[in-house]
């Protein structure tokens, strides 16, 4: 597993880092209870417990780089730039929302800046980043491409075929695998006779490593080296982070007997959040009334994104046909 | 004769089917210990265990080519889909190995496969899990393609299925798991290719696919109070379909109309359409009119999936307006 | 004018646009210094080098999804699958993300990209290389299918297509592929949801597809020895679907004949005959009559795959049948 | 890569697979002929080069074992026991052929001697030959499957979704890879990073080997123990076979551009026939008139088919509809 390394990020990059965490926690938790009072009419898997991962690959991207997600998508979206009002607006179905209420928890699209959807189908999101570094790469700019994906995603087809593409055209992309060792109830360890997924793409030939997913500042560092070696037509890297998702698979689900109370206990005080607020604290990088500040402006921010959710237009049922083709 | 849900009904089915033949096998997403996202194996997995309910990676098409091939020596596999979407992947091995092995082998291999998976739109579920697909199966030869309305039906029904030496689809529009109704005790198996009268009237026939079939009845209660009198035929099975008790309503109805939340080019409808004005021209008195989804990918917001569904409301007006031709 | 073959015709569109818009790129098996199964790409890969005419490995489904990926971004990618056929392992990536991610976008996003392969019975070509697919694929909102049969309409088609923002299936059967034609020395374009009348007549109307003109046209010179006279559309692309020429024939002829090599359930034959009643029912003298390929794998035996798909003396017997009515 | 053991087959053995590549060989070169006259009406895949793998593999199994097989799929069906007669009838045509006229080439089926088929599609067999595997396992049975396919198919989504199941739940069948080095005219160097099938099958935690796919004996002793461990429960081997055809993708097609003219006459040398037969001859296991025999006996066999062949009649269109369904 790479080691965090001692980090060269300055002060006000780390709590950007800590800001960007706090904010998909939050969001996260408000679109939890939202869900439970029936405003959330769909399906809502929640990023809780993996935040270090978006967060620590997104800072390294460019408004015009690109990433593509999974139907765990709220926290890559957020660290990609898509703002608390306009993703909680499209989970409640409204015409304010990133897909104009089109999409759901599932289906966010921010092409404006960088997000190129949330996808209910596991294993899409592999090919498609694939694809964009591909016209990245035609075209001769040096812009990157980031796929996330599960572990629930290693053993599909797309994983196969795409890691593979990537790596034999020597693409401008990231496979990042976001391993919280379950997919659904289904351990990884059931399904894989290998333990490491950076093991399995390690057979594609490219530069595979094992990262702690709950570590932002590993995730960061790992990241920025494989963004600058896809940015300098060095080819695709792959992240194995290793995570845990500590609410369910998603809300409203059961979460038991598959894995046990200790373990999602140990998970929770492994939280990335405050491993990095410890750190902060400890370095005296920031004081803790900072940090403090900082939580409260989330929370403001993301109660003012509940408010417009909820105060939001549903969308119009004359639109309905609109875009199903260009012209 | 028991009040059961849909769901209970299929589980019910797949139990006793699984009890009197130990080739009988589930593979799928969390059919094993967790009973299926939808239920349709709570409590199999303690009495059958790991071997007959396998749970599997995110495979689908993996999995559906493994049980073709388990299909050809002996195994008798349902393959649980969870949201019928996920085929998708499996297309090629359904369409260039499943449907087609049994006539390339000259009759000598038999291919006893069901496949099973929700279909349709509705609580939000949103475009990746609203899919319903089956006109693309019906237009494959070698499949058969099941699409029941109530408890009773997809009880009998799933039995013909996995009896069956034919790879058989067999959907359940996510709206109807909840919909009781009576269930006899004893065994009964229901045969592919019969549709059922689901209401007799005189004045129009309306055919009607799965969950259409209660919301068309929702419309024909209202339409009643006016002293209007409809005839609903539920096919039951889309591939073989029965279009000879189609047209004998036709002959004496004289108007008909499909009701189909799939999209409308190249569907069922159209099949049954074409199909009931070659053969019962002179019966009908009027053309034949078809009320489906909205073409277009299913939206998110309640709103939006609303418009794009027929429902009691919009298919009373279209039979007013098939009776006003 | 010149005359060229379909195979010429469709490399020169290729080739322009390529030339036209860099952006523009080929991926599939074979098509970069091998010039493509069918020739498709000769001569390219010397021009445009290994990025534009990507040979791939064996992944249908992975560069479908990679080309859809490409097309998001500004690439313009042709994804040519060689046989059809192979196009089915993608289905899960055309149907949940190529055909509906300008709609889930909001239209925020576009998704130029072109699918092309070889359909149709012919050659022994057996089960798994003969597949025609196209009523799946039109019954798929976000999709365009174009199924030409000359050289003319192929040209045109295909610059439309890899200039349309929307993806596009071009579809062709090959036995089109010899098939010679004038072409215009000058660019043009055809636009799509336009069918051709490609004989005009007064008896009947037979709407073809594809190869089917070819075989219809045959068998009009025949029936027009003994003073029959029909009039033959082809409607160029079945999604969009242009009825309207149908009707304006089918007012003047008063019956309708379908031709079609695929098979009949759900087929495009089904949906024109649903609309044509639909929309014409007091122009119409007869129910309209569809002949399709035969409900069965495609056999290899010469006799066997004769015997699948409609020909000349099929189609001519099925006309007289028509004007019998 | 597993080296040829010393053998412990007896010499009667040894015959048998002399026979067995040389029937395969005469049979191909008939089919090449008839293929050029015109009386093949579909396409034409031969295994000229590789007969000892297919070969090798089968002498191992029983009649109820099970093989599933790929485009090129003559020499699985010939040596799985299907007869030159019903073999070549079916790829002229005849009713009389394995698959009574239905399939051609690519479609040979005969599950009386456990050919449950070849394919068109390239990756299917391994997912087909895994689920005969998960019935043989699930009844109890001892039974095998095989599944052959190229280096084609290694790419594929269906490899690594197969593959990966074979090993998860222990199933009793073998992989093997027909390792050609080209799929059609494309290199495996130019689209895998990694040189070997086999270090890519490891990645799934099951036994994985090359083996020399023109020593029919190494072969053979690589399927002998894999067949073992199937059959006592110990689960799946993979075996990479390196081979080479010699003739050209499929009759009819070019055979230059892509590789040279010194590398197909380098392996032509190498021919798994010609081995055999001086291994035969140098140990003294064989006079050569004995093999002279064999292969007269052969010749006669595969011309005897061609007549039968020839002479069949076309299956009857009326029949053209019958079972497509079961019932
Ligand atoms: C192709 C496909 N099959 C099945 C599903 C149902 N499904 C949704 S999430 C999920 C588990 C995904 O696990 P993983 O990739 O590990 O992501 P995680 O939920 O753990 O973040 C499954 C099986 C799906 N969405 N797509
Ligand atoms: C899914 C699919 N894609 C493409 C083809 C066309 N095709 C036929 S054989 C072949 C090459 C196969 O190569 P390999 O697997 O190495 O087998 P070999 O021919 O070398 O024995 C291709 C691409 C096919 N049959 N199936
Ligand atoms: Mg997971
Ligand atoms: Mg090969």
């Amino acid at each position: 597993m790479l080691s965090a390394p001692s980090t060269s990020l300055s002060t006000s990059e780390l709590l950007s880092l800590y800001r960007k965490m706090v904010q998909i926690r939050r969001t996260e938790e408000q679109l939890a209870r939202a869900h439970q009072s029936g405003a959330i009419p769909g399906a809502c898997h929640t990023y809780v417990g993996e935040e270090a991962i978006a967060t620590g690959v997104c800072a390294n991207l460019r408004a015009d780089d690109v990433i593509f997600s999974t139907h765990r998508g709220h926290g890559h979206a957020l660290a990609k730039g898509v703002t608390p009002r306009a993703m909680m607006a499209e989970l409640f179905g409204r015409v304010t929302g990133v897909s104009a209420g089109r999409g759901g928890s599932m289906h966010l699209f921010s092409p404006e800046v960088g997000l190129m959807g949330t996808s209910g189908v596991v294993g899409p999101s592999i090919l498609l980043a694939t694809g964009a570094a591909y016209t990245f790469k035609l075209l001769g700019t040096d812009r990157v491409s980031v796929a996330f994906f599960g572990d629930g995603a290693v053993n599909n087809g797309a994983f196969h075929e795409g890691v593979n593409m990537g790596a034999i055209w020597d693409l401008p992309v990231l496979y990042i695998c976001e391993n919280n060792q379950y997919a659904t109830e289904v351990p990884f360890a059931s399904v894989s006779k290998t333990t490491d997924v950076a093991e399995r793409a390690r057979a594609y030939g490219l530069p595979s490593y094992v990262v702690d997913g709950n570590d932002v500042l590993a995730v960061h560092a790992a990241a920025a080296e494989a963004v600058r070696r896809a940015r300098a037509g060095e080819g695709p890297t792959f992240l194995e982070c290793k995570t845990y998702r500590t609410r369910s698979h998603s809300e409203g689900m059961r979460d038991a007997g598959y894995r046990t109370a200790e373990e999602v206990e140990e998970w929770k005080n492994r939280s990335p959040i405050t491993k990095l607020r410890e750190y902060l604290i400890s370095e005296r990088l920031a004081p803790e009334e900072e940090l403090a500040r900082v939580e409260a402006e989330v929370e403001a921010e993301v109660d003012d994104a509940r408010q417009f959710a909820t105060s939001s237009p549903w969308p119009d049922p004359a639109t309905v046909l609109d875009h199903v083709y260009s012209a | 004769m028991r009040e059961l849900t849909f769901s209970t009904a299929t589980r019910e089915a797949l139990t006793e089917e699984m009890e009197r033949d130990p080739a009988v096998f589930v593979m799928g997403e969390g059919i094993g210990e967790r009973g299926g996202n939808w239920g349709t194996t709570v409590g199999l997995f303690e009495r059958f265990g790991p071997m007959r309910l396998r749970d599997t990676p995110i495979v689908e098409r993996g999995f559906t080519g493994l049980c073709t091939g388990a299909a050809l020596v002996g195994g008798r596999p349902v393959v649980d889909f969870m949201f019928l979407d996920f085929l998708l992947d499996g297309m090629g091995e359904i369409i260039n190995q499943t449907a087609k092995l049994q006539y390339m082998s000259n009759g000598r291999l038999t291919m006893p496969i069901v496949f099973r998976g929700c279909i349709g739109v509705g609580h939000s579920a949103a475009t990746h899990h609203s899919g319903n697909y089956y006109p693309m199966l019906a237009h494959v030869p070698g499949l058969r393609v099941v699409v029941p309305s109530s408890p009773y039906d997809a009880k009998g029904l799933l039995k013909t299925a996995i009896r069956s030496n034919d790879p058989v689809f067999f959907l359940e529009h996510k709206s109807v798991l909840g919909v009781k109704g009576q269930v006899p005790d004893d065994e009964y198996l229901i045969p592919f290719g019969e549709a059922a009268v689901v209401r007799e009237g005189r004045d129009a026939t309306v055919v009607a696919i799965g969950w259409m079939v209660h919301q068309t009845l929702k419309s024909c209660d209202e339409l009643a109070k006016d002293g209007v009198s409809i005839e609903v035929i539920d096919p039951r099975t889309i591939s073989p379909l029965d279009t000879d008790t189609m047209l004998a309503s036709v002959k004496k109805t004289g108007r008909l109309l499909i009701v189909d939340e799939d999209y409308g080019p190249c569907s069922v409808g159209a099949e049954i359409a074409a199909q009931v004005t070659a053969k019962g021209f002179d019966d009908l008195d009027a053309p034949i009119m078809r009320i489906n989804g909205a073409f277009t990918p299913v939206p998110y917001a309640p709103p939006l999936e609303a418009a794009v569904v027929p429902n009691p409301t919009s298919i009373a007006l279209a039979i007013r307006d098939l009776l006003a031709e």
